[in-house]
């Protein structure tokens, strides 16, 4: 940052103006999506240099993981990528499951996949309705967000919760589905696919729309492999790298779905590939429910799934109490759930491969939680995406990459 | 399985340990042929670990010796294997070679565990925090980083914004009481300042 | 309805048929404009509301139809701030009022009725050109004054946008004076209304597409809203700018976009004259057909998504400013022909 | 074909007419104050404590569950010794609402159904303490929302869909509504 204030002070002083134009965007900006910085340096309109500063929603996830039971951490998982909450859940209770070699009852897994694809609209949803308002489409905007209010109200229906569901548990989900739910869902899924090509009425073959993602932010798969990019924005460059089919998971392996790859690894491909995807999962949603009613009435949670109440060693100091006057009572003994060992377990995420390292030491409460978090990658990538672009285009491309910065941050 | 003969072939004398935790293998190698050892992993054509899914470093504070582990966690896209290498890291002299030029997604992921653990990485080409504020002391997800401190404590800064926050309170609209400096009164002792 | 011709007639006091008419005239004319550019914004925000399933304002007043009045009278209330580091305060305080100015002022030539022009000038069509190119001198003006960074992108924008596309306007416009023989505008409606296809859009389709395209952009409004995009320059050149000097500048885009509508229905759509005569009221198809460009705008905003501002300068450069070209060449041979 | 197209801004119309459209279509919009959407049941809203309708009371025992398993630590809970009778009385029940995330774990662990997230999102304050919750206040949230419930209430957490009867301690497996 010092550099930075310095040319800007050398060229208030001088009347030369052989450095580069300085534009700082951020951490409050219409198109960052959040509270991403971008430091720009500008020749005319085009970016010489693109330097992003995160940090900014900095909670420290990964600490306080550490700190707090398997179930408790769950919870803190739910604020990561806030826009697709279910995903995030069910990906950090696979992981612990997978270290504590759980089977989880099938129901529970078909639930898990919905809520991840149902998950996984909303996330797209959301992602096509800024995209487009940052390109100027504001129409697409609400459209988008007249359906994601749908999807929402059924993940109201079925936990309680819309935005930070915190729904499924270590050994399955917290509450099953009842009918009201699934009605409600086969409607989704009749009448979703009517609405996308409301959106792409107005974007998709719109010369203006276009013009704006047509050859912006190129890149080719090898590079995006090279620089970790992963979900859409890895897929719209040509490499076939799905988690749920490369590596599958839950009963992804039973589905009949299709991954989206488009080739020009543009803007314009990585948008149409989060456009077929939203197909496919409402697919996969439909034939999620027809799985759902041959196993009614089974349980949702493991026999030997851990209680959620798993007593936790005493803190390594106090926690802060909630009011002045101190009083909690934490008095109960370790008790070793969980073996040691450690995993790191992947899942596609909306955005890409959200992966969770855990590393347990037997106790009962993790040793280290580290989040492997896509957006995170993928703004580590745009200097490579907009460097020689015009300052319009770096709108397209943080768009086109997906990001949030609760994730990104954590 | 194939990848650790390769490995235990051409690096004999730097694995320290292998195993498999959860269904996955994993690999403990020295850290000073780490570079040599991902190389080779990223570019031979049977492996071609081309994903570097994850890089992160475990803190083993009173459990194990040396104190931290560099965790790369590698997937090949192509022959879909999946392998985690780990590096010993001492805590008197923590540095590792960088590997951001044979993945440019190291990059960040080695700032980050430069901001958060504090191991350096050698031939890194732009090592700055990531998350914390440059001006952070300490390295929060050290296990002997407390969780919780006086705000102060925690971040020098603080002190300074604070001091600023104070200085600039005159310009909310709901202190301005007739009397007392107003912007203009600040902004004179500023330029005299 | 004031039987507006009555009145005059019977007015013949030298003042008052002079200076004072003229003066009247003016008052009257900004009054009903400001009144329209109120509402436009109104309809701008009801309009495209519905057309995203929303309602738009309805809090203030039966349907919201007070907001706009309740808009100025938050935004004159507001504080007029300078920020402390704009380059000149003077430029900066003065840049809105340059440009509503030289908008307004168009307004003076611009016949809502043969009967009702402020000044009936020869020259009219020329005065509307230099006008709409000055009004953006305010927009740069505002992004150079305000120091800012993104103010000054946006002023950037602004002055090669208009230039680009006031060369396309006006090109469009040459056809509808080789056709009608005249630049002024009373002048060219009575020709046009002359001519076989009674309005200009017609025969001078090509020209009046062109000039549509243009108007937009020369207005700074979406798809062409280059200059204040806010998704990247976050409101452009007006971003240093809050309460009533924002206004001003807000004022200052309806009333262009207002004056651009009412120059495309005078020289292209047959001005006041419509199929048959409203009585009591001879301005209806004037204002029917403004209303109806207006909404175009507006309709034309809830669809489309912005350029960039390379491909918007192409645009004007390597598709309306020949478009326009071409159009002048086949009216030349049309006249020459005829 | 494609010249066509581009001539007649054939893709730009179809936009336009799109809008258009949708410029008579019903708004899906609710005005809010007005009209509210109707709340799924075990929407996790404000905290209460429920209020036996026999004893007139919290049902709260004191075990401690919810004050364990909250990951924001925000419930406060003190108990005591009758000094007659030796049973265990709730002193003090305490939530910071703003410390709270929402995550319905206490409802969920709660053996006697004791504490519930209601149905009720409607509430703000000006300071810091009116959103911390004393027993009294929590008791109170209680009365202020179940007289807008039919009767009578059952919250889905505290008897669990899909979660077999023997992973149930015995208050939730008898839990009725209210």
């Amino acid at each position: 940052m010092p550099q930075a204030v310095e040319i800007i002070q050398k060229q208030k002083n001088s009347d030369q103006w052989d450095e580069p134009y300085l534009v700082n965007m951020g951490p409050q900006h219409p198109a960052t999506h959040g509270v991403l910085r971008l430091f720009l340096e500008l020749d005319g309109e085009t970016i010489v240099r693109c330097d992003p500063r995160i940090g900014y929603l900095h909670r420290g996830v990964e600490k306080l993981s550490e700190n707090l039971t398997y179930s408790q951490a769950m919870v803190l998982t739910d604020r990561l990528d806030y826009i697709a909450s279910a995903a995030n859940n069910v990906g950090y209770c696979l992981a612990v499951e997978k270290l504590m070699g759980l089977e989880v009852p099938r129901r529970a897994q078909i639930i898990r996949v919905i809520v991840c694809e149902m998950a996984r609209i909303a996330s797209h949803l959301l992602w096509l309705a800024t995209h487009a308002l940052d390109i100027g489409a504001m129409t697409v905007f609400l459209y988008c967000f007249r359906d994601r209010e749908w999807l929402l109200d059924i993940f109201e229906e079925i936990c309680g919760a819309r935005l930070t569901v915190s729904y499924p548990r270590i050994g399955g989900v917290r509450l099953d589905f009842n009918q009201k739910i699934i009605d409600e869902l086969y409607r989704f899924t009749e009448e979703f696919p009517r609405r996308i090509p409301e959106y792409e009425t107005l974007i998709d073959v719109n010369r203006i729309w276009l013009k704006r993602t047509k050859g912006v932010g190129v890149i080719s798969g090898e590079e995006a492999v090279n620089l970790g990019l992963t979900g859409p924005s890895l897929r719209g460059s040509g490499v076939r790298y799905d988690l749920r089919r490369t590596r599958p998971y839950l009963i992804y392996d039973e589905l009949d779905f299709e991954v989206a790859v488009e080739y020009e690894g543009d803007v314009y491909s990585r948008y149409r590939v989060r456009m077929k995807e939203m197909r496919e999962a409402n697919k996969i949603i439909r034939q999620c429910l027809d799985k759902l009613a041959e196993c009614e009435g089974e349980p949702v949670i493991a026999e030997e799934a851990p209680d959620l109440l798993i007593p936790f060693s005493k803190p390594k100091r106090p926690q802060p109490a909630p009011h002045p006057k101190k009083g909690f009572l934490v008095k109960s003994v370790e008790v070793p759930i969980v073996p040691e060992g450690e995993v790191y377990f992947a899942i596609e995420a909306p955005k890409g491969e959200l992966g969770y390292y855990i590393v347990s030491d037997g106790s009962g409460h993790p040793w280290r939680v580290r989040i492997r978090a896509p957006s995170f990658v993928h703004i580590s990538a745009l200097p490579a995406l907009s460097e020689g672009q015009m300052v319009a285009d770096i709108i397209a491309v943080i768009g086109s990459v997906d990001i949030v910065l609760g994730e990104c941050d954590r | 399985m194939l990848v650790l003969e390769k490995l235990q072939e051409k690096f004999p004398e730097e694995i320290i340990e292998t195993g498999e935790s959860a269904g996955q293998t994993y690999v403990v190698v020295k850290r000073e042929k780490i570079f040599e050892i991902l190389k080779f992993l990223h570019e031979s054509g049977e492996l071609l670990f081309d994903h570097l899914a994850d890089l992160t470093a475990v803190d083993w504070l009173k459990k194990k010796t040396p104190r931290f582990e560099v965790v790369y966690n590698l997937f090949s896209i192509r022959y879909k294997h999946f392998l985690r290498v780990k590096a010993q890291v001492p805590e008197e002299d923590p540095r590792i070679t960088s590997v951001s030029s044979i993945w440019k997604v190291a990059n960040w992921f080695e700032r980050e565990v430069y901001d958060m653990f504090g191991i350096v990485f050698e031939g890194h080409p732009d090592l700055r925090r990531l998350l914390m504020p440059e001006d952070w002391e300490g390295f929060p997800l050290r296990k002997d980083y407390p969780l919780s401190l006086e705000p102060e404590q925690e971040w020098q800064g603080l002190v300074e914004l604070k001091e600023k926050a104070r200085r600039l309170a005159p310009f909310d609209w709901y202190q301005r009481v007739p009397g007392e400096r107003g912007p203009s009164e600040v902004n004179e002792e500023a330029k005299e300042g | 309805m004031i039987d507006l011709q009555a009145f005059l007639n019977t007015a013949d006091h030298f003042l008052l048929k002079y200076f004072g008419l003229s003066l009247f005239k003016s008052l009257v004319l900004v009054g009903i404009t400001l009144l329209h550019v109120a509402y436009t914004t109104y309809a701008e925000r009801k309009i495209i509301g519905h057309m995203q399933q929303r309602l738009g304002p309805n809090r203030v007043g039966p349907r919201g139809l007070l907001q706009p009045i309740a808009d100025v009278l938050k935004l004159i209330q507001k504080e007029d701030i300078i920020p402390s580091c704009v380059d000149s305060p003077v430029v900066f305080k003065a840049a809105p009022l340059i440009s509503l100015v030289a908008g307004a002022t168009s307004l003076a030539v611009i016949p809502i009725w043969e009967h009702f022009v402020v000044t009936n000038v020869n020259m009219a069509l020329l005065v509307v050109l230099a006008m709409s190119s000055l009004s953006s001198f305010g927009v740069i003006l505002a992004g150079w004054a305000s120091n800012s960074r993104y103010s000054f992108l946006g002023g950037l924008r602004a002055s090669a946008q208009v230039i680009s596309y006031e060369i396309a306007m006006a090109l469009a416009l040459v056809g509808v004076m080789m056709l009608a023989g005249s630049m002024n505008l009373v002048e060219i409606v009575k020709a046009q209304v002359a001519s076989p296809f009674k309005i200009y859009a017609i025969p001078q389709i090509i020209g009046f597409f062109v000039f549509m395209v243009a108007a937009i952009a020369e207005t700074n409004r979406t798809p062409f809203d280059l200059p204040e995009a806010e998704s990247e320059l976050v409101a452009g050149y007006f971003v240093e700018y809050s309460g009533i000097r924002f206004a001003l500048f807000y004022l200052a885009e309806y009333f262009g976009m207002i004056v651009m509508c009412m120059l495309a229905v005078v020289c292209f759509l047959g001005g006041w004259y419509g199929p048959f005569e409203v009585p009591g009221v001879p301005f209806f198809w004037f204002l029917l057909k403004l209303y109806f460009l207006i909404f175009f705008y507006i309709w034309v905003r809830a669809t489309l998504p912005r350029y960039r501002y390379d491909q918007l300068m192409g645009l004007g450069w390597k598709v309306l400013i020949p478009l326009a070209l071409l159009n002048i060449v086949i009216t030349g041979l049309i006249k020459v022909m005829a | 074909m494609s010249i066509v197209k581009t001539i007649f801004l054939t893709e730009i119309m179809k936009g336009l007419s799109l809008t258009l459209r949708k410029l008579f279509a019903k708004p899906v919009t609710i005005q809010y104050p007005e009209e509210k959407k109707p709340l799924a049941p075990g929407f996790r809203g404000r905290h209460a404590l429920v209020r036996d309708p026999k004893t007139g009371k919290d049902r709260c025992v004191g075990c401690y569950r919810c004050a364990q398993v909250c990951p924001a630590k925000c419930i406060l809970i003190e108990t005591e010794r009758d000094p007659e009778t030796k049973a265990r009385v709730v002193k003090r029940y305490e939530i910071d609402a703003l410390r709270c995330i929402f995550c319905g774990y206490c409802e969920e662990v709660c053996p006697v159904n004791a504490i519930v997230l209601t149905e009720f999102y409607e509430y703000s304050g000006y300071s810091r303490e009116e959103l911390y919750f004393d027993k009294e206040r929590l008791l109170q949230n209680w009365d202020e929302f179940i007289v807008t419930q039919k009767r009578p209430y059952f919250n889905p957490f505290w008897k669990p869909r899909g979660i077999p009867e023997r992973k149930l301690p015995a208050g939730k497996r008898q839990a009725e509504g209210i």
